[in-house]
């Protein structure tokens, strides 16, 4: 009953909420991704995998080029070619997507601590002094705002990248012609075809997209939060945001609502120095919270009709 | 004209024979394609890849060892790692016949460690004939339970199951932490441990127990190789009859390939999309429990790292949802998983290049390229811009590919 | 079209075609399933690469790669699977692929204005706001035809348009077809209604198994002479068979009221009578719940209220299975969708349904695979269902030999009561001659059948009585004899002056 | 292939390996402080040819190293470098207790260590084996000494705020990790009476962010001084102390690298007890059971990093005080506890 009212009186700090939306941004990104890619009919689970690559490469070029902006486009790149693959895979030899997913997530998990000791050896792999790293900005006089200052206006500048995402991928998707013709490829891409709309363009597209989001979300963890790399450092967040998409039922804001749930699960967590409860117990909460949420509002999520099947031209 | 005539016609064994190398000819061929990329790899970053594959096939294998490593315990290790691979390997497969993506093998395997550590510790002095079965059953009971919750939201709420397994996964991870450290499971002190199981409920080598017993030039208790692997054969040829030649399995793949055909031929889905779930959390918590009674003989924090489940959707995969094909990915994976260790202590090449390798063969049996390859190859009949729609891992889904061989008894 | 060949694994769809057609004429494509109408007719449109032959447009060789080079050649396809995205409004239907924008952004505005523009000019009323998946096939066909003008086509190709229509709006389709040809369009008409391909077209080309076995003039030719080109032999067009000799009441259906998918009321207490050994046949237009109807009746949608009799056995809440089980037997409309696993073997599906009968099944869990085998045989010869083997999957089978593999599982399981949508829908007159002789002689065997279809003639030619259902109720129930207008007017909602009789 | 380091050194004497826990070879903690003990005494093997380490021969020893992905792979490792023939195998990490346990009693004639632990059985007893060396240290003395500055700072008044609260943030719950924060936990209490310890699990060694967090939730809640013990993952907590302006303290190795806000670290020679281990058997002066590593052989302490914030170095009176602290450990007239007091 104290962990309760511990919680509680967690709920109302504004610490706790600046967390739990700068936790809540790393899923964010990849998340939008995989809506991207899945809307287009790209079944896509390897953000873990791409944002893992992009973790990696973004130390690395931080490591030499001394600029987080330019590591970041590195990561981005690297999570691009990553998606790269998965797309040849699946696009153009339009092999099973989810064996091609899980296969990018081992692959990113190999190559990375691979090349780590390839490159580094058995040395440190270094650390990004705070100056080279993704700096934290807080917005002069909106960060003065009691409460939502803190949270909203004094944040990592990635965080503030992932909100306007947000709302540029909901834009995109159901206002402009682009939206409409990534929607039509993931729900019916002969009818796409038929009207003369490039099938095959818009699917490497929006993979390739889901891989520079994400690579961006492995820049933020490595050299935004971290400030290095250790070997398999996403540790299951490319997972969770995969969850939070379907959670969020293909759609950019719905999937935003289930990164909000896990990053407060996580944020509480934080606090298990000042929670009397099992640490464990508590580390569990977020998921079974999900689990919950899932059994009573959620229900039914059905992904986009083409979602996941290879298109052929011509073929039935 | 009607093809009476040709149906009558008693088939030839050959075609058998041929669909089991052809069957072959594209994993292996994979496999092939995923060493020469691996080697690249190496090379580029400088070192040598047949010190590295050296390795790989002595850790494997027990071939070509350079450092008096011991073949037949390198053979041993790797049929070890096989084992719940297989379980968890047809855990995954029997639901995605269904439709259902199972990624919570993991968390069903950890749940049946813990019920079998739990009744193998409480009622450690019960005699083997009792406590033996009663472990292993609660471990399969306790991951039917743990996949059935993902199971009964399908059904019910029709809350997806990948977010649902995924979710559990991690719940099992923590309550798993919880029980061993601070939890009911931890013995006085301070050990992230449980106790260990009672000796009755653990499950006999092949060989004796006895390391005064040389086998091979080692104690005999060296080898790890336990019954749990004929349990896991078992496990993969009930799956292979499951779906082949029972009603249920045949509407689990009415099921999985459509809806309204399932509906329409009076498959309860909702009944179905449980049962299958239960039956694949079975696989896995067995799995769980043979690595406790078989292996660990107690639960300690290593479980935490644990990755059986997740390598298991690679090997159901690879093993293109066949019995057959997940017993050989299994062990492929074994012997990989086996091989690093020994590649990186001879070569200094770090293990997780065998990871590298694992995807690569993924790849390439799921796009096929050798196909491409070969349809590339002037003269070679079908030749096409695009590969034929039916690459090997799409026939995950598309049935009759992945029939087995036998599968032609049923249709001519 | 010259010398147009293709060739896909295992048939060859087109074998050096030629085919030729005149500006400004309606011309007819005719041939049995597979015959290789929509393969050319793709190849066309540019969404199959034919691997020899060439195309002229105006007597110009065109290189069509993809549907974007047909559509910019004045091609438009309205296809026989329709390519229509069911979520989407029928302006983004429209739109989609030369969508008005401005500054990125849909147009949704503009898109109106453009539709409006067209359905005026062309008399063909749309809602452009529309959810395309709840509108009824007819106006659904209406979408694909303004997305084709939209793209201003100047060749439209109709692949099977008539097939889903009802005598009503293929009339009103058929004065489309002619305003447009009057403005200077050229259309090609695929049918299998030799009746309609006489009635609109000027000229027309036969095909069967890939080749073109003829080029006729309209007027200079007669149905049956196209029938036995298309088939390759003589064939009766007529269904003949002896006056019923009904039996008993043995299906009784009472006030019977269900909701559709999207939970609106589909039956509003439908009611009749099903004797032993007669066919009822239920006239009516596409979505006044006969697919509703038969679902219920098979166990697959669930009853909101009445009751459904089968002897003196309450059948109304028994799932398909046990609806099976009780020899009820069910023809679905949606062949591959339900109807049929394209991806299981000619004999798994021979048995679907059946998964877990005494005689396919030991006990309800281990399947018998060498009576399953036995049986599969037996039906493929039985029923002359075209196939390599029994092991290959159905979806390598045409159309007709789809069909025929359910029609056999349905018929030879000896049912008491045959429920059959749409039986012959899109199947070749070869199958059509050979399913309505089965559908008469289970009747004669005294099975209770019911046929629902869109064919007016079909209901006409093989019912004994014949119900009309509008709007969720049956309005009427007719003897054989009635006559078309008389029906047509009752689906409709007229003919009777109040609600259900 | 193995290169052979600087100058013709005679061919190696004797083979060590060894075999790392889960955390791997670039945990950029205990793991990799073991690799560097092991290479200061090898002349040639893979840790050689690995590359990032110098091997400067100290005992000419052959020096090879295998990571372990996951806890299964710890007995096969361990058996491969025993079937070997190998002298000694070294197992690192509290985790490999049952491990090595097993394969020690399956091989008598090969010398076994392990850092952190015993060789056990399944339930943790030490087996007591002949051929099998326990490396332990008394990570609540290193605790004690950091725990001791940060307590006489808050009474100094020279804590960046005076909160009066500090705190502790730990990997996972195990003895290695509860040791450093008993010994930090007891002597902040005991120098300042009034002072709050937070303690805290990130229940990870390796994911930085997750340090960070627990880190910032114990800043958020007034510590300002953070007390890492979560190898790798824990330089994420000494990044949250520098990006807060609060002192944090190292661990295991000389930290001050990590970050600027680093005024002292915790040791944990883990190097030199594998060091030792492969001279006591280079010399044949293994000696099986418990090997206390402490204050007493220098193995444990504590050292000054970076400036406190106004520039200025640790006041001496302080640093005399920890000193003087050490002092009294060393010669048993304190002795921290270790397990954690409860206040
Ligand atoms: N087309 C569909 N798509 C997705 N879910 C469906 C569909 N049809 C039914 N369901 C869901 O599947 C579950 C089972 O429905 P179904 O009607 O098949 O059960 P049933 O056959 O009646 O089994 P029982 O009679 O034992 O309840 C229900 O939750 C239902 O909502
Ligand atoms: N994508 C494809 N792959 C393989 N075979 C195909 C493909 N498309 C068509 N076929 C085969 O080519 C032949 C001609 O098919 P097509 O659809 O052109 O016939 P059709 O005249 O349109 O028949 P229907 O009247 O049923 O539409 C058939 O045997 C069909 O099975
Ligand atoms: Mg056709
Ligand atoms: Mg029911």
């Amino acid at each position: 009953m104290t962990a309760l009212s511990d919680i509680l009186h967690l709920l109302i700090t504004a610490s706790l909420w600046q967390s739990v939306l700068a936790l809540s941004a790393l899923l964010l990104l990849p998340a939008l991704g995989g809506v991207i890619s899945e809307r287009s009919g790209v079944v896509n689970i390897a953000m873990e995998g791409m944002m893992l690559t992009g973790a990696f490469f973004a130390v690395y070029a931080d490591l030499h080029l001394h600029n987080p902006w330019l590591a970041a486009l590195v990561a981005m790149f690297a999570g691009g070619l990553m998606a790269l693959i998965h797309a040849v895979v699946s696009i153009r030899f339009r092999a099973d997507q989810i064996v091609s997913g899980i296969a990018i997530n081992i692959f990113a998990a190999g190559l990375t601590v691979f090349l780590v000791n390839r490159v580094y050896g058995l040395q440190d792999v270094g650390h990004i002094n705070t100056s080279e790293s993704l700096p934290n900005i807080a917005l002069p006089g909106l960060s003065s705002i009691p409460f939502v200052g803190q949270v909203f206006f004094d944040q990592n500048v990635i965080v503030y990248v992932a909100l306007i995402l947000l709302v540029l991928t909901h834009i995109v998707l159901f206002r402009t012609r682009l939206g409409l013709r990534i929607r039509a490829v993931g729900e019916h891409p002969q009818a796409a075809d038929t009207a003369g709309v490039n099938v095959f363009r818009l699917r490497y597209g929006a993979v390739i997209t889901s891989g520079i989001l994400s690579g961006l979300a492995g820049a933020y963890l490595a050299i935004g939060i971290s400030n290095t790399f250790v070997p398999n450092m996403t540790d299951g967040r490319g997972y969770i945001a995969l969850a939070a998409m379907i959670f969020g039922k293909w759609t950019p804001f719905g999937a935003f609502v289930a990164c909000l749930i896990f990053g407060l699960g996580e944020a509480i967590y934080y606090n298990n120095s000042i929670i009397h409860a099992s640490p464990y117990l508590l580390s569990a909460l977020p998921y079974l919270l999900t689990l919950i949420v899932l059994a009573g509002v959620v229900g039914r999520s059905s992904p986009p009709a083409a979602d996941g099947i290879p298109y052929v031209a011509g073929g039935e | 004209m009607g093809t009476g005539a040709v149906v009558a016609r008693p088939r030839r064994r050959l075609p058998v024979i041929g669909r089991l190398v052809r069957g072959l000819a594209a994993p292996l061929g994979s496999v092939l394609f995923a060493f020469v990329v691996g080697g690249a790899i190496v090379f580029a970053t400088g070192a040598n890849p047949l010190d590295a594959y050296q390795g790989l096939l002595c850790g494997g294998v027990g071939l070509a060892c350079a450092q008096g490593e011991n073949s037949a315990l390198q053979i041993s290790n790797s049929i070890v790692y096989a084992i719940p691979l297989i379980m968890c390997g047809v855990s995954v497969a029997l639901p995605f016949r269904a439709g259902l993506f199972n990624i919570g093998a993991e968390g069903q395997l950890l749940a049946g460690t813990m019920a079998a550590t739990a009744v193998g510790v409480h009622f450690a002095e019960w005699p083997t004939v009792v406590l033996l079965p009663a472990v292993l059953i609660s471990g399969a009971v306790a991951g039917a339970l743990w996949a059935g919750i993902a199971g009964v939201l399908k059904a019910t709420t029709g809350a997806h199951e990948v977010v649902t397994t995924i979710m559990l996964n991690y719940a099992a991870q923590w309550l798993l932490r919880y029980l061993i450290i601070g939890g009911p499971l931890q013995p006085p002190g301070e050990f992230s441990a449980s106790a260990p199981i009672g000796s009755n409920a653990r499950l006999p080598t092949f060989l004796p127990n006895d390391s005064a017993v040389i086998v091979f030039g080692l104690p005999a208790t060296v080898y790890r190789v336990h019954t749990g692997l004929i349990i896991a054969i078992v496990a993969a040829a009930v799956f292979a009859v499951l779906l082949w030649r029972t009603s249920l399995g045949y509407e689990i793949r009415a099921l999985g390939q459509s809806q309204k055909a399932a509906r329409y031929a009076g498959v309860s889905m909702r009944r179905t999309i449980i049962v299958t779930m239960l039956i694949a959390g079975a696989f896995s918590g067995l799995a769980g429990a043979v690595q406790i009674a078989g292996v660990d003989h107690g639960m300690t924090d290593k479980y935490f790292s644990d990755t059986t489940g997740f390598d298991a959707i690679a090997v159901a995969l690879l093993g293109l949802g066949s019995a057959l094909g997940i017993v050989l990915a299994a062990v492929l994976f074994g012997a990989l998983h086996s091989g690093g260790a020994v590649m990186q202590s001879d070569a200094g090449i770090s293990s997780n290049l065998v990871l590298v390798l694992q995807a690569l063969i993924l790849f390439s049996i799921a796009a096929n390229f050798l196909g491409a390859i070969v349809r590339q190859i002037p003269g070679v009949r079908g030749r096409r811009s695009a590969p034929p729609s039916g690459a090997p891992a799409t026939a995950l889904v598309t049935e009759s590919a992945t029939a087995p061989p036998d599968e032609s008894a049923v249709s001519t | 079209m010259r010398g147009i060949t293709k060739a896909f694994p295992g048939v060859v769809a087109n074998d050096h075609v030629d085919l030729e057609v005149r500006a400004g004429e309606i011309h007819a494509l005719v041939g049995e399933n597979g015959a290789g109408k929509t393969t050319l007719m793709n190849i066309l449109y540019g969404l199959v690469h034919h691997d020899s032959g060439e195309i002229l447009i105006n007597g110009k060789p065109a290189k069509i790669t993809g549907p974007r080079d047909a559509i910019s050649l004045g091609i438009g396809m309205v296809h026989q699977h329709f390519m229509l995205i069911p979520v989407f409004t029928v302006g983004e239907n429209i739109m989609l692929g030369r969508e008005p924008v401005n500054g990125g952004f849909y147009d949704s505005a503009r898109a109106r204005k453009e539709i409006e523009a067209l359905t005026h000019q062309y008399g063909l009323a749309l809602d452009p706001e529309a959810r395309t998946g709840d509108l009824p096939v007819g106006l659904q066909q209406r979408v694909e035809i303004v997305k084709v003008l939209y793209r201003g086509a100047s060749i439209l190709i109709l692949d099977e348009p008539t097939g889903v229509l009802t005598p009503q709006e293929t009339k009103e389709l058929f004065n489309v077809l002619r305003d447009l040809v009057k403005s200077g369009k050229t259309i090609i008409f695929i049918s299998h209604k030799l009746r309609e391909v006489l009635e609109i077209s000027d000229r027309i080309t036969v095909m069967r198994r890939g080749t073109v076995v003829g080029h006729l003039v309209t007027k200079q030719t007669s149905e049956q002479e196209i029938a036995t080109l298309m088939v390759g032999r003589e064939v009766l067009l007529r269904v003949d068979k002896k006056p019923a000799r009904p039996g008993p009441v043995t299906f009784r259906v009472d006030d019977l009221l269900a909701n559709s998918d999207r939970g609106v009321p589909a039956l509003r207490g439908v009611s009749f009578d099903l004797h032993e050994g007669e066919i009822l046949g239920i006239a009516g237009v596409e979505g006044n719940g006969q697919s509703e109807l038969l679902e219920v009746l098979a166990g697959t949608r669930r009853a909101s209220g009445g009751r459904v009799m089968l002897g003196d056995k309450d059948v109304t809440t028994f799932d398909a299975r046990t609806e099976r089980d009780a020899g009820i037997c069910h023809i679905p409309e949606d062949r591959r969708g339900a109807g049929l696993v394209l991806n299981f073997s000619i004999a798994d599906n021979l048995v679907l349904g059946r998964q877990r009968a005494p005689a396919f099944s030991w006990r309800g869990m281990l399947l018998r695979l060498a009576a399953i085998k036995q049986w599969a045989v037996r039906l493929v010869n039985e029923f002359d269902i075209r196939a390599p083997s029994i092991a290959v999957p159905a979806r390598a089978l045409s159309g007709g030999n789809q069909q025929k593999i359910i029609v056999a599982r349905e018929m030879a399981s000896k049912p008491r009561v045959l429920l059959a949508a749409q039986p012959t829908r899109g199947v070749d007159i070869g199958a059509i001659e050979f399913i309505h002789r089965r559908l008469v002689a289970e009747r004669d065997e005294g099975t209770a059948v019911l046929l629902v279809s869109a064919e007016l003639d079909e209901i006409r030619s093989l019912s004994d009585r014949i119900a009309v259902l509008y709007e969720g109720r049956i309005v009427s129930i007719e003897p054989a004899g009635t006559a078309e207008e008389r029906l047509g007017l009752l689906m409709t909602g007229g003919g009777t002056g109040t609600g259900a009789v | 292939g193995s290169t052979p380091s600087a100058g013709g050194t005679p061919s190696p004497t004797l083979k060590v390996g060894l075999v790392t826990d889960t955390g791997g070879l670039n945990d950029q903690s205990f793991n990799h402080l073991a690799a560097v003990g092991l290479a200061k005494a090898a002349s040639t093997g893979t840790i050689c040819s690995v590359g990032g380490l110098q091997c400067s021969g100290g005992l000419n020893v052959k020096g090879d190293v295998v990571e372990s992905k996951t806890g299964d792979e710890y007995v096969p490792n361990l058996t491969n470098f025993a079937t070997k023939g190998y002298d000694l195998v070294i197992g690192n990490g509290f985790l490999m207790q049952p491990a090595m346990g097993t394969v020690a009693k399956q091989f008598p004639n090969i010398k076994f260590a392990i850092v952190d632990g015993y060789c056990t059985d399944a339930s943790f007893n030490d087996l007591k084996l002949s051929n099998c060396m326990d490396l332990l240290f008394k990570e609540q003395e290193s605790g004690a000494l950091v725990g001791a500055i940060a307590g006489l700072l808050e009474k100094a008044h020279k804590a960046p705020k005076n909160t009066n609260v500090i705190g502790a943030v730990g990997g996972v719950s195990i003895p290695p990790v509860n040791h450093y924060i008993a010994g930090y936990k007891w002597a902040a209490e005991m120098v300042d009476p009034g002072v709050k310890v937070l303690v805290g699990y990130s229940n990870d060694f390796n994911a930085a962010d997750k340090c960070k967090g627990v880190a910032n939730s114990q800043i958020g809640h007034g510590a300002e001084f953070i007390f890492q013990v979560a190898g790798g993952c824990g330089l994420g907590a000494l990044q949250a102390a520098g990006q807060a302006k609060v002192y944090g303290f190292g661990v295991d190795a000389d930290q001050k690298g990590a970050d600027a806000s680093v005024i002292a670290s915790a040791l944990k020679k883990v190097d030199v007890a594998v060091y030792t281990a492969i001279q006591a058997v280079v010399q044949s002066k293994f000696a099986s059971g418990e090997n206390r590593f402490s204050l007493q052989n220098d193995a444990t302490g504590y050292q000054l990093d970076n400036p406190l914030s106004d520039g200025t170095q640790l006041p001496a009176d302080i640093k005399a005080a920890v000193d003087k602290l050490a002092a009294d450990i060393k010669s048993g007239a304190q002795t921290p506890p270790d397990t954690i007091p409860t206040t």
